[in-house]
C-alpha cells in the first residue's frame, strides 16, 4: 500500500474552483501539461495564476482558452519561439487582468506567506512603471532605527496565499515526498499552498528519507495533498533531467497560436492527444 | 583578417573587454551573445591564473546556485554579482529599459512578455550592460513607453548598482550617472557619429575618446571558437551552430 | 591544482579581528572544535558571536576562556549534559553581553541580509521579555493595506551582517563546493556573511554539480573564501551522517566546566590534544 | 496490572490521549516522553486508519523537513502543526514560561539555556502542551522571573496558538484562555486537589470533570512496549533503555 493520496487528474482538477489563485510554476521547475489539459477541458472562466516567476506555453494555452481571469507575472514568453500570442492579445485588448511584476518580487510575497508574515520587504524596483501600476504594493519610509538608512523610501509587498499549486516532477517515493533537486522555487510554492498536487513521472519504491543527501533532494510529503503518476506529464515542455523540450511541438504552438482559429483548431488536437 | 570575423564574433569581443575586471558574471535568459562573452572573458582569465566566475541561469553546467531560481536576486542584492546583462524592447536616453510593451499601458498596443528580474537588477548590480543588437529610432528612443526599470533614482533610494554600457550592432555607449546621458564610445566599422546619430532616438554626448571597436586578436578568436564555442553549444546550440558550425 | 583556496586554521584565525560578529552553527550543522581550539590559542578578548540559533561546548569553551564580550542566541546548552556552565557563570556575573533571542528571528535576521533588505517582520514574540529587552527590535503598526490585520503590531527585527562564518562539514568537491545536505540553514548564514571558511573532513576528486541531484546538496563555492582540510574537525561534537558526539569527553567537559579552575585545568588539556 | 506500569509509561499515555484529534505533531529537543508519545499516537492512529503525522527534531528518521532548520518555525507559522510541547524552568498560573533563568534579568541568580523557540511556537501552535515532570512552587509558581514566552496575548496580537494544556509527574492542567486560568483536569493516584493546591504556586480552578489518570490498557501498552520502545530508542538510546531495557 502507497502511503499517501493517489488522484486522477480528474480528481485534482475537481479540487480547483473558479476563482482559485493558482500556482503556475516556471519552466525550468516542473510544468504540469497533462493537468493543464484537463483544467481546461473543465471550461473554467475565472482561474487567476500567479507565475513563479513565469510561465510560457501553459500560461498562454490557459488563456487562450478563456480560462483565466487574471495573471501575475515577471513575463509571459515562449521563449526561443518568441512572444506569447494568446497572452499578448489578451492584454492588448484588454480581456485579462495583468498584474505585471518581477521575479524577487513574486519570489519575496510568497516567502511572506511562508513566515506568516504580512508582507515582506524588497529594495530595487521603487520608481519603475512595475510598481507605480501595483495599488497593493506599498513604499513607507524605513521604519527600522537599527538598520538601513533613515528615510530610506522601503516597498512593501503583501503576503500571498495560493489556493492550489500543481507542478510536474520527475519521482515521488512511496510515501509521497518528491524529488525536486536544486527547484527550491518549488518548495516556496508549496509552502505558501492551501494544497499541493504533484504529477510524477513514477513512484519509486523508496524512502527518500533513507538517506541524509537524498532526503536533502525532496520536497516533503507534509506540503503534498495527492500525487498522480502521469507519464511524460510535462510534454511539450521539459522535465530537467529527466527530458528536453518538444521544440517541434513548442513551434508549432507558437505559430498556430498567432491567431484565435488556428490556435482553436490546434487546441481541438492537442485536447485530444 | 577582418573579414573572418561575424559580426556576432565582434560582439561578444566587446563586451568580454567590458568584464576584465570581474569576479563574478552573470547572464540571464536567452541571451547567448553576452553567455558567449562571460565564457571568453573566463577563459582569459584563466591564462592570466585569475579566477572568473560565470553563471549562466539558462545552462545547467555554468548554474552556480543551489537555492532556487530566488539565489540569483537574492545572491545580486547581496552585492556578489559584478555584471548583470538586460536588454529592451525600447531603452531611453536615461537609460530606462521598457521590456513589458509599447503604447498605452495596460492595454499596450503591441504587448512584450514582461519585465522579468529587471527591476531589482538594474538597482544593485554594480555594472549592467545593456545589450540590444537592433539600433534604430524604434528601439533607441526618447522616452521609452513603459518604464520595466529605471536608468537613475534620486539620493534617498538604495541603488549601489545601474546601467555603466549599452552595446548594439552599431555601437558601444557609456552611460554617464552625473548628467544622465549616454555617450558614444565606439562605433563599428561602417559608421560614424552622424550615423549612429540619425539611427538613435536619443540625445547623447561624444565621448572624447570616441574611436572603433577594435577586433579580436588572433588569440582570442582562437579561445572563441576552440574552447568557447563547443560551451555555449550546450546551452544554446542553434547559436552555436549558426555562428561557429560545431 | 585544486581550483579553491587552501586554508590552514591558522590562516583562517588570521582572518578574523577582534570585535568581528563570528556565525556560530548548532550543533546539528556541523561544530568547527579544530578551528575553535586555534581561535582561543589566539587570545581573542572581544568577540562576538551569532548563534544560528543556538549553541554547545564551542560557545562555552569560547566564553570560559574569556574570548567572547557579546553573544546573540536562542540557547546555549550541552544538551543531555546540562547547563552550559561558563555561560551560566558569564551571564550571572555580567562579564558577557547577552542578547537573548529566539530561534526564528535568528534566521529572520539573516533572511533580512540574504536580501539586502534592512529588517525582516515576524509574528509570535511580542509581550515576552525576550522582545521587551532587545533595543534592536521594533513594533510597528501594520502599515500594510493590502495583508494582514489593520493595527495589528508588527515586529521588525534588524538585518545583521555577520563578518566571519566558519563551519565543519564533511566534504567539498574539487572546485570547492561544500557538501551541506539538509542543513540549509548554512546556506542562510553563508549568504548574510562577509567571509565563509569552512573545514572538511575530506576533498573529493568530483564536481558535485556533474549531477543534478548532487548539485542540491551543496553550498556553491561561489560563498566559501577557503577551505581547511581536517579530519575528525568536529570532534567531539557530531558531525552528522558521519560521525556521532563523543560523549565520554562532552561529559567529561560538563563536569570540568563547572568551576573556572577546573575549566581551565581541561583547556590546558584541551588545547594541545 | 497497575504496578508494571511505569510512570512515565503513564505520562506517555497521558500526553497520547491529547493528540488523538491531529494530522501532525511535532516535537523538539530533549523531550523523550512527549516524543514516545507522539510515536504511540502515530501507531494508534494506524490502527484506525488514520495518518499522523510526526515530526521528531531531535532525530534523522523522524524530521521530515528538508528546508533547515528554520523550516520547523515556518511550517509551524503556516499553521501546519497541530501540537507542539513546551517546557519551562518556570510555568506560572497565567501559562507564562520562563526557559531563561531565576532573579533579576539579565544577571539572572541562576541562568538557564534559554527560550529556543518557544516565543514563536507559542504563539502559532494550535494546542501547546506544557511538560514539566516536577511539580513543586520552584517549578510552578505565582509570577515567572522572566516571561520567554507569554500564556495570553490581547486580541489586536496575531495569535492562532497557545496553551491547552499542563502535564507533570502529579496532574493534568486544562488551560482556560478566557479567565487565563489553568482548571485541575487529572490527578496521579497519590494525590488530592488538596496534595496539588500545596505543591502548585499558583492558583487554579477545579474542572467539573476532575478524575485520575486513566491507566494505559494491555493493547497500548503493547503498542507502547513493542512497536514504540524500539523507535525511541533511535533517538533517546538512554530513555529508552531505561524504561524498556531496549
Amino acid at each position: 500500500m502507497k502511503s499517501f493520496e493517489e488522484f486522477t487528474l480528474k480528481e485534482i482538477v475537481d479540487q480547483i474552483e473558479d476563482g482559485f489563485l493558482l500556482g503556475i510554476p516556471a519552466d525550468y521547475s516542473g510544468v504540469p501539461m497533462a493537468f493543464t489539459k484537463e483544467l481546461i477541458n473543465k471550461g473554467f472562466k475565472n482561474l487567476r495564476l500567479y507565475c513563479l516567476p513565469l510561465t510560457t506555453i501553459q500560461g498562454d494555452m490557459l488563456i487562450g482558452s478563456g480560462c483565466v481571469s487574471e495573471i501575475e507575472t515577471a513575463a509571459v514568453t515562449l521563449g526561443e519561439f518568441g512572444l506569447a500570442p494568446r497572452f499578448s492579445e489578451a492584454v492588448e485588448k484588454g480581456n485579462i487582468k495583468i498584474k505585471d511584476s518581477t521575479c524577487p518580487a513574486l519570489h519575496a510575497q510568497l516567502q511572506a506567506t511562508e513566515k506568516s508574515v504580512p508582507f515582506m520587504p524588497l529594495r530595487g524596483v521603487i520608481g519603475s512603471d512595475v510598481q507605480k501600476n501595483r495599488k497593493d504594493w506599498q513604499i513607507i519610509s524605513n521604519p527600522m532605527k537599527s538598520a538601513g538608512v533613515e528615510n530610506e523610501p522601503i516597498l512593501l509587498l503583501p503576503a500571498v496565499q495560493i489556493d492550489v499549486l500543481v507542478f510536474h516532477a520527475a519521482c515521488a517515493d512511496r510515501n509521497g515526498n518528491i524529488q525536486i533537486g536544486r527547484r527550491r522555487e518549488l518548495a516556496t510554492l508549496a509552502h505558501a499552498s492551501r494544497k499541493v498536487f504533484v504529477t510524477v513521472e513514477q513512484v519509486l519504491e523508496t524512502d527518500f528519507f533513507e538517506d541524509e543527501l537524498s532526503a536533502a533532494t525532496c520536497l516533503p510529503s507534509l506540503y503534498v495533498d495527492g500525487i498522480s503518476e502521469v507519464k511524460n506529464g510535462a510534454w511539450p515542455c521539459m522535465l530537467p533531467g529527466v527530458y528536453p523540450s518538444d521544440n517541434e511541438e513548442i513551434k508549432k504552438y507558437s505559430l498556430a497560436a498567432k491567431t484565435k482559429s488556428s490556435f482553436d483548431e490546434y487546441m481541438k488536437f492537442f485536447l485530444n492527444s | 583578417m577582418t573579414i573572418d570575423i561575424k559580426r556576432e564574433e565582434l560582439l561578444i569581443s566587446q563586451l568580454a573587454d567590458l568584464l576584465i575586471n570581474d569576479n563574478h558574471v552573470a547572464v540571464g535568459a536567452a541571451s547567448p551573445i553576452p553567455g558567449a562573452a562571460a565564457l571568453l572573458a573566463k577563459e582569459e582569465a584563466r591564462y592570466l591564473d585569475k579566477r572568473l566566475r560565470v553563471t549562466i541561469l539558462h545552462s545547467s553546467r555554468y548554474n552556480n546556485f543551489t537555492d532556487g531560481a530566488r539565489e540569483l536576486f537574492d545572491c545580486a542584492a547581496q552585492g556578489r554579482i559584478d555584471t548583470f546583462f538586460l536588454g529592451g524592447v525600447q531603452i531611453d536616453g536615461q537609460a530606462n529599459i521598457n521590456l513589458v510593451g509599447t503604447g498605452k499601458y495596460p492595454h499596450t498596443k503591441k504587448r512584450f512578455p514582461g519585465s522579468f528580474g529587471s527591476p531589482l537588477m538594474y538597482f544593485v548590480v554594480p555594472q549592467i550592460i545593456l545589450f540590444r543588437e537592433e539600433h534604430s529610432p524604434r528601439t533607441l528612443v526618447q522616452k521609452v513607453d513603459f518604464i520595466s526599470a529605471p536608468g537613475v533614482s534620486d539620493d534617498k533610494i538604495y541603488r549601489p548598482g545601474g546601467p555603466k554600457y549599452l552595446l548594439t550592432n552599431r555601437a558601444l555607449f557609456k552611460f554617464n550617472k552625473k548628467n544622465e546621458k549616454f555617450s558614444l564610445l565606439k562605433l563599428n566599422e561602417n559608421e560614424t557619429s552622424d550615423t549612429i546619430t540619425k539611427l538613435t532616438g536619443f540625445d547623447f554626448d561624444i565621448h572624447e575618446d570616441l574611436s572603433y571597436m577594435s577586433w579580436p586578436d588572433n588569440k582570442r578568436l582562437d579561445i572563441m571558437r576552440n574552447n568557447v564555442a563547443p560551451m555555449v553549444s550546450e546551452f544554446y546550440p542553434e547559436f552555436a551552430n549558426k555562428i561557429w558550425g560545431v
